[in-house]
């Protein structure tokens, strides 16, 4: 592995960056992330050169001309198969994948589950505006029922995803939430994505202020966001409000929301990171009028596909030894021709 | 005891110089096993060959009926042959659908051996047969042999305590037994065979030794009973000294990829999704795993592509496998790996197509495809294998390409080279030309570009991810000469267009020139691709053996094509195009080289016969 | 519509079968579901024009030829996409979609979730054999960890997708299950589906003698399988067994079996087939070791797709008046230049 | 207030033939809105004219730079023109970059008006400027106007209690109205435009009320001043008698779509996923819901041809719009189109390629890929559309041929034309001609078959899902024909194979001569397709008026050709076949016809230029 002999100098924020123009529009909530993207590799202490972000087409996907790592801008919807395509390549690399919520829902959909399902070592950033930016605001998978974009002039009528629950559906072992603009918060649970096993699944809230401003108004909105989310941290109850007034219960296979003026501490939900069937809880159809969680949600011990295909060859070669050409092209019922 | 028999076999053996049998039956008869026991038989015994399986679509299709008929062709020679033959002088026929099909193909006075056991009323209806064609004489021009397999073949194992299913799933040894009879054959290489499958592999040695059984019962059979007037010998032909084994085309194809993983030292990493008649190469390299080559098998063929893009990015020699629907899935994905110009290979193995088309049958109907289905001006160099053998090298040089220009290449075999058998010389691995792989090092990094080129080859350079100082971000859209960084400038894009272009073009300097065979100018060229190399040489051979002004070339290169094809064209009256198409070769080499051609189309889903191309030809030839 | 001068006398299953010859392996679990289909069609009362069978590519997509009904042999995956749009351009017509668990789950896995997502009303029955049939015997995203087939010679590594868990992931609003050779509740399940509004997904637990066989062997064999499974029914309580002499429980998030030795009956969970949290308990990885549930899982009120699109229409020629051409291309910045 | 301007405008006035006008400045300075509107006006005024539109890949481009500049070029005539024009007479620049990216095109001694409220150090760096181009001479072969367009904006509406940044967002018509004011164009029209967009449906009449006042401002501000010695006058051209509009290839698609829905009496379903340059045909038609029309925004552009497939399959009118990249995911489908023999529209507005290219430029590339870009032999219908009005009468010729073949059908356009406008003549409705559709019915239950051919046109019956007694099963497998029942015989696919391709080939009987404008015979013709039509059309008038033996022929047919096509080439010494690809129609040309051909390629991801083809006119006549 060439990732051996590098410098070991600590790098900074300024480390990843490149020399190319930020093409986003100004007050486009990817700058936010890309800023805490670049944070996080710091934390993680992270050498460039170990380094690939994989990302689709959208505005979403441009991500890797801006961090200064390797980086490959491929087609619409196909990051998870390229990313899966590194891992099995080379393992010791660390994956990033930035996808866009049509890129990686829409067309890419098919990919994303099986990624996920599989349990590719990659790290997947779905930066979900619930719009389609670069193609100049139609409406998207996750887009709200009723949205009146250029391609729906009357509405959407098609029920969105919850991503989450998509991810859930699909089987995956790692399943946060984080918002645009809550960049320490989004590096904490970019640091613990990068640390698990089996591939990782992030949605960010992010805003396009152009074609659909304000979609994540109140999560977003310092003012009152504490009062529409929750942040679920493992072995501890769910509380949340402003006023940190508010908790979550579980009544039968049902969320509520309960005022800690009439309720202790003790009879609220304690959250289990590992349970998937809590997480489900929260996804929109089962427990709507909920606040948006954000943190982890969902992690349990996997291994990486991409480790479980390199025993098989370990223990091929420890089972027939190395492969030899002479050994494979001259068996099984061969004959000879004499001169 | 192949040898006792002999001793007992003391009516007239006549030497043949070639013959052809064709085993059919049921697909649950077990004919595509009968019939490759009698090849790797033929091989050891020393006869050059070539086989033709052709099965039903349906995995079971209904038993007995004409759709459900699956055959199995064998021709063996103690000559030189390129073909499975066009007409039997054999037949197998387990039942009445296998009889009335292939009657129409065989030879005049061919002999037929039929299982009488399975002529019943229902057979018959099944069959669509009014009457019984044992008896309604149109088995007046062939010589008839009825055998009870079925019976026979209970009565053989009738102490063996097998049950029924088991008795009955051995009747194919027992007709295979009295053909090995009929042409001298020893019985020991199918025994051996059934010893390690049945005996070893599938833990079931009872069946080993019945199978066995019924398979020595067969031989002497034909021995006691005489059946046969005459029995045949097939002398070994010369083939040149080496050492050789029978092989299929998928089986060439993958054990090509584990040759090129190893002669370039890179790890191949084989994304694919099953799809017919190519599954067999994944089926096949996912036993090198002691090679370090990766399989994996995708979700689709637009993520098995893109999982080899990927690999490709990460230094490894990325490679799919498909047929013609799945490389339609597959085109965009295609295109990203021209435009980020990496390494990649694209295998087609041809079926008869449009859409789900013909999947059992053979065609070579995706030339054009692979040449421009794709968004763009997006060049791409195409090859193709001629012959079962033949891909073994055709892959390594794909690989070669691929990783020297870092390019997709696309390789085209077809279901007839991919399930055809031949008689193959083996290589010495140490004549095979290692492949050249050259990575940037982080000594590189100082002005280090991604787009910058090879001056020669036009090449840029392949820098892995884990290389420090080497990161760079490739992608999709156009991209700045030498920096590579996303560019919509209109003079920059004509020059990476043309870049693109001329990298391909340059691939010629590669080439080898064009080699004919026969005439070296004259009356007719007969210029091919791919699977149709077979029938085309044993038809001009003949022809030129004959005298007559006539010559035959081969393309392996179809983009691009070699430097001296115009010259070679030019020097015989007549260019005949032969393809299992409607003429895409023919369009090509007119458009590109705007010279005349005639084209000879032929889509029946079958392979041209020698005969066809013979008769064709010597129309020209008037 | 054409669908309404037709012959009243009623139909029998014969009138459902087509002159091709089947062409499955004798022992195919297809050949039961084919039969059980024509049965409910009979029992439906439906009119063999008014009624279209999609299928993708792979044993069982072979269904619709035989069907004397119109059918539409697709290509691989593409299922539902061209379902959808027969749905598009006539609402009326009975659709019905058949697939396998490559065709379904494996490239066709994006616009499953997208029709179920979208709520367009397709009744899809999905032929599972946890294996590749036609390709002859490749493992599938249904088949389980460590399955040696051709293409996974030292065992497959990936984690199968359980596609009851995929469809309530895509917020499916009819999921239910059956079992090939257990044709009357086949048939029901069908019925219930056949009048569900939205889209309905059917698992159809089905044999391939030749290259899985017994994949499904505890639900199949007489003897065992109600040990093994579980009939789920709206408001009944959970009980099954040979004997009826087990049940199961809620605890927590939990299902768990009881053994109605030691446990009344009032204990056991009341299905609530409205609740799609309770048939997420059922997914392989929240509650390993359950019996397998057939009957219908999840059943909640939705609206066609289709239906929202026509009544956008409706309300368009109400809102505007019948489009006329004279009017559209005569409208806006018009001028008119004299002769 | 259009009138007392004139009158108070007592400077000289030139009257001119043509102009050509470009605005230029950032995404964000609205000059796209800019131009429209002066080509509204200037269409009203009854002028002829072409526009091009050039905007970057960006959503918003970092402001200020160059990749970052959003140009709309305008020119207007009293004659008959083709193309945009070569280079602008003016050139608005809203700031550096704009400037300095369009100065190469002008003409000499062009005007140039500059805001030069915009040449701040800070935004000189933003254009990688060293010097400033208003003081570094480099402006010195123009006439130079500068004006404080900021400023002189703010100082409009400063008691207008406007928020800042809206203030900013009306310094666009200043320059608007300074435009009109030299070119002598009233303010009406942009008035009524301002009022209806702002008042009435964004219901913000006190924006439309500051841009009228900036709009005026800016023409008074020109006219006072006295910054232009001149203005000029370009009378109205006399354009044939009758009513026109202004359109754009996009729309004049999307209207040809409820027309050929109109004209078939079918619903037109139209399944897309949206992608540049194409996405506006979706939303335009989501807007004719009260047409009938029904739009389905897919998951994917395999979900949505599969979608309108399945419509056509279901007896409405499939259809499914995209580019190059999403047109390649297509493939495989529109080959179960083919196998299906199923009415479908496969409309691809072209964009810059390969991969995911150059997704706002134009280009012709993707001609071979209609062509060929799928699995076995799969002859498709290609027609194009050669300009922003003639898209309707294609789209409409297009689903004739579909639905009268009962075939899928390509059309071909390009961001050029999907962008572009001109004045359109609109159609009477009552001139368009009926498409016939021809459904069998349950009296034909009979002896239905779904594969017998009609014998003028080969086509199979439409029977349609509903029907009693016509139930049938069709499917991407091999047909037999006439009962369209799975069948794999060799003949039979042969027979299909042919039958697929003759009955695309027929649909030439429909097909009209191909026309020549120009000398009838003699030196050079030039030989276009889609919308080189501008350019050739204003090169070879230009030429042939000049005496020159010159002639021009455009394409609306590209598979299969008009069949006078071979016969009208050999009329001519030379064939000049420009294309914005690499030769692709030349080669197929070449390929199909066997005639030879001068390909004259430029892939550039920009039209041709008058100029361009006139110069490689005059070459080849030497
Ligand atoms: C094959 C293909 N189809 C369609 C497109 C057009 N396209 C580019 S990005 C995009 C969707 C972008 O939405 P999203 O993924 O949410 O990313 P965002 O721009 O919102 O960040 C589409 C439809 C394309 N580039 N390629
Ligand atoms: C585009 C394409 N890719 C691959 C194939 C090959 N193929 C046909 S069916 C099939 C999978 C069949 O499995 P499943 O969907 O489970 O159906 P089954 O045969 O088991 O009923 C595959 C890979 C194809 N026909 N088309
Ligand atoms: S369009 Fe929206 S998502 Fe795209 S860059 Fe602009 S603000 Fe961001
Ligand atoms: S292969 Fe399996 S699934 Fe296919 S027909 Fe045979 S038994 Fe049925
Ligand atoms: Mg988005
Ligand atoms: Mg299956």
């Amino acid at each position: 592995m060439t990732t051996m002999n590098t410098t070991p100098e600590p790098l900074t924020k300024k480390d990843f960056k490149t020399d190319q123009d930020v093409r986003w529009c100004p007050g486009c909530g990817d700058y936010a992330i890309l800023n805490a993207v670049q944070g996080a590799m710091v934390e993680l202490g992270r050498r460039r050169e170990d380094v690939v972000f994989i990302s689709g087409i959208g505005c979403s996907s441009r991500f890797p001309y801006y961090m200064e790592t390797y980086g490959f801008h491929t087609i619409h919807g196909r990051a998870p198969a390229i990313a899966t395509g590194v891992k099995l390549a080379n393992p010791a690399l660390d994956v990033w994948m930035v996808t866009g919520d049509g890129d990686a829902l829409s067309i890419g959909g098919n990919h994303l589950i099986h990624a996920l399902r599989r349990r590719v070592g990659i790290k997947m950033l779905l930066f979900n505006n619930r719009i389609y930016g670069l193609t100049k605001g139609q409406y998207s998978p996750t887009s709200e029922v009723g949205k009146v974009t250029k391609s729906t002039p009357m509405g959407s009528l098609d029920t969105p995803f919850d991503p989450i629950q998509v991810a859930l559906g699909a089987g995956a072992t790692f399943i946060a939430r984080g918002v645009d603009i809550m960049g320490a918060e989004l590096i904490e649970v970019m640091k613990r994505a990068a640390l698990h096993e089996g591939g990782a699944f992030i949605e960010i809230m992010q805003n396009c202020n152009i074609f659909n401003d304000g979609a994540w108004a109140d999560v977003a909105d310092r003012n009152i966001r504490e009062d529409h989310l929750v942040h679920v941290k493992h072995g501890e109850p769910l509380v949340f409000g402003r006023e940190s007034d508010k908790g979550i219960v579980l009544r039968g296979l049902r969320l509520e929301v309960v005022s800690l003026a009439d309720h202790a501490v003790e009879d609220l939900l304690v959250w289990d990171e590992t349970d998937a069937a809590m997480a489900w809880l929260f996804c929109g159809q089962v427990s709507p009028g909920l606040p948006s969680p954000i943190g982890v949600l969902h992690s349990r011990p996997a291994e990486n596909f991409e480790d479980g295909i390199y025993r098989q060859l370990a223990a091929a070669r420890e089972k027939k030894g190395a492969g030899s050409l002479d050994a494979l092209l001259y068996s099984g019922d061969i004959w000879t021709v004499e001169g | 005891m192949s040898s006792d028999a002999k001793t007992t076999n003391d009516r007239a053996v006549e030497t043949l110089e070639q013959a052809t049998i064709r085993f059919a039956g049921d697909s649950g008869d077990g004919m595509q096993i009968t019939g490759s026991q009698f090849t790797n038989t033929s091989a050891i015994v020393g006869n050059d060959l070539a086989t033709f399986p052709d099965y039903p679509a349906e995995i079971r299709a209904p038993a007995g009926t004409r759709p459900g008929v699956s055959g199995f062709q064998v021709r063996f020679s103690s000559f030189d042959i390129h073909t499975p033959g066009d007409s039997p002088d054999v037949l197998v026929a387990m039942n009445p659908a296998a009889l009335v099909v292939n009657l129409k193909d065989l030879q005049p006075n061919a002999i037929v051996i039929v299982n009488t056991d399975s002529f019943g009323k229902v057979d018959l209806q099944k069959a669509k047969c009014e009457t019984n064609p044992l008896e309604d004489g149109s088995l007046d021009a062939f010589r008839l042999v009825k055998v009870q397999l079925t019976t026979l073949t209970k009565e053989t194992l009738k102490d063996d305590g097998l049950d029924a299913k088991s008795v009955q799933r051995c009747k194919n040894f027992f007709a295979l037994g009295m053909v090995y009879w009929l042409y001298n054959r020893p019985l020991d290489v199918t025994e051996r065979w059934l010893h390690e499958t049945f005996g070893m592999r599938r833990k079931k040695p009872e069946l080993a030794e019945a199978n066995i059984k019924v398979l020595r019962a067969g031989y002497n059979y034909a021995d006691i009973t005489g059946l046969f007037q005459t029995s045949y010998e097939v002398p070994k032909a010369d083939l040149a000294p080496g050492t050789y084994r029978n092989i299929q085309g998928n089986q060439a194809l993958g054990m090509g990829l584990a040759a090129a993983g190893v002669l370039s030292g890179k790890r191949i990493v084989l994304g694919s999704y099953p799809i017919t008649p190519a599954s067999d190469i994944l089926h096949q390299v996912a036993g090198y795993k002691n090679f370090d080559f990766v399989t994996f098998q995708a979700e689709d063929e637009i993520a098995a592509v893109c999982s080899a893009i990927g690999a490709s990015f990460a230094g490894q020699l990325g490679v799919t496998t498909t047929s013609g629907p799945g490389f339609a899935l597959k085109s965009e994905a295609v295109n990203l790996a021209i435009m980020t110009e990496l390494p990649l290979l694209v295998i087609d193995v041809q079926r008869g197509g449009p859409s789900t088309g013909l999947p059992t049958k053979t065609e070579q109907s995706d030339l054009l495809q692979a040449l421009f289905g794709r968004n763009g001006d997006s060049p791409i160099p195409v090859l193709c294998t001629q012959s079962p053998g033949d891909c073994f090298d055709a892959v390594i040089e794909a690989a070669r390409i691929a990783i020297r220009y870092m390019t997709p290449v696309v390789l085209l075999s077809d279901g007839y080279i991919a399930n055809g058998a031949e008689p193959w010389r083996l290589p010495e691995v140490s004549d095979l030309k290692p492949i050249e792989v050259r990575h940037p090092g982080a000594e590189d990094a100082e002005d280090f570009r991604p787009y910058r080129r090879d001056p020669e080859t036009l090449a840029r350079p392949w820098a892995i991810p884990g290389t420090p100082g080497l990161q760079h971000r490739i992608g999709g859209l156009e991209k700045q000469d030498v920096t590579g960084n996303v560019n919509y400038d209109p003079v920059n894009h004509q020059r990476m267009t043309d870049l693109r272009h001329d990298k391909v073009a340059r691939i010629a300097q590669d080439i080898p020139p064009l080699e004919t065979h026969g005439a070296s100018e004259g009356k007719v060229l007969v210029l091919g691709w791919g699977s149709t190399r077979g029938p085309i040489t044993g038809a001009v051979d003949r022809l030129f053996g004959r005298g007559e002004s006539v010559a035959r070339a081969h393309l392996r290169h179809l983009n691009p094509f070699p430097s001296n094809l115009a010259e070679v064209m030019a020097r015989y009256e007549t260019v005949l195009v032969p393809e299992m198409n409607k003429g895409q070769l023919a369009l090509i080499l007119r458009g590109q080289l705007g010279l005349e051609v005639q084209s000879y189309s032929k889509v029946e889903g079958q392979p041209f016969t020698t005969d066809e191309i013979m008769h064709r030809v010597e129309e020209i030839l008037g």
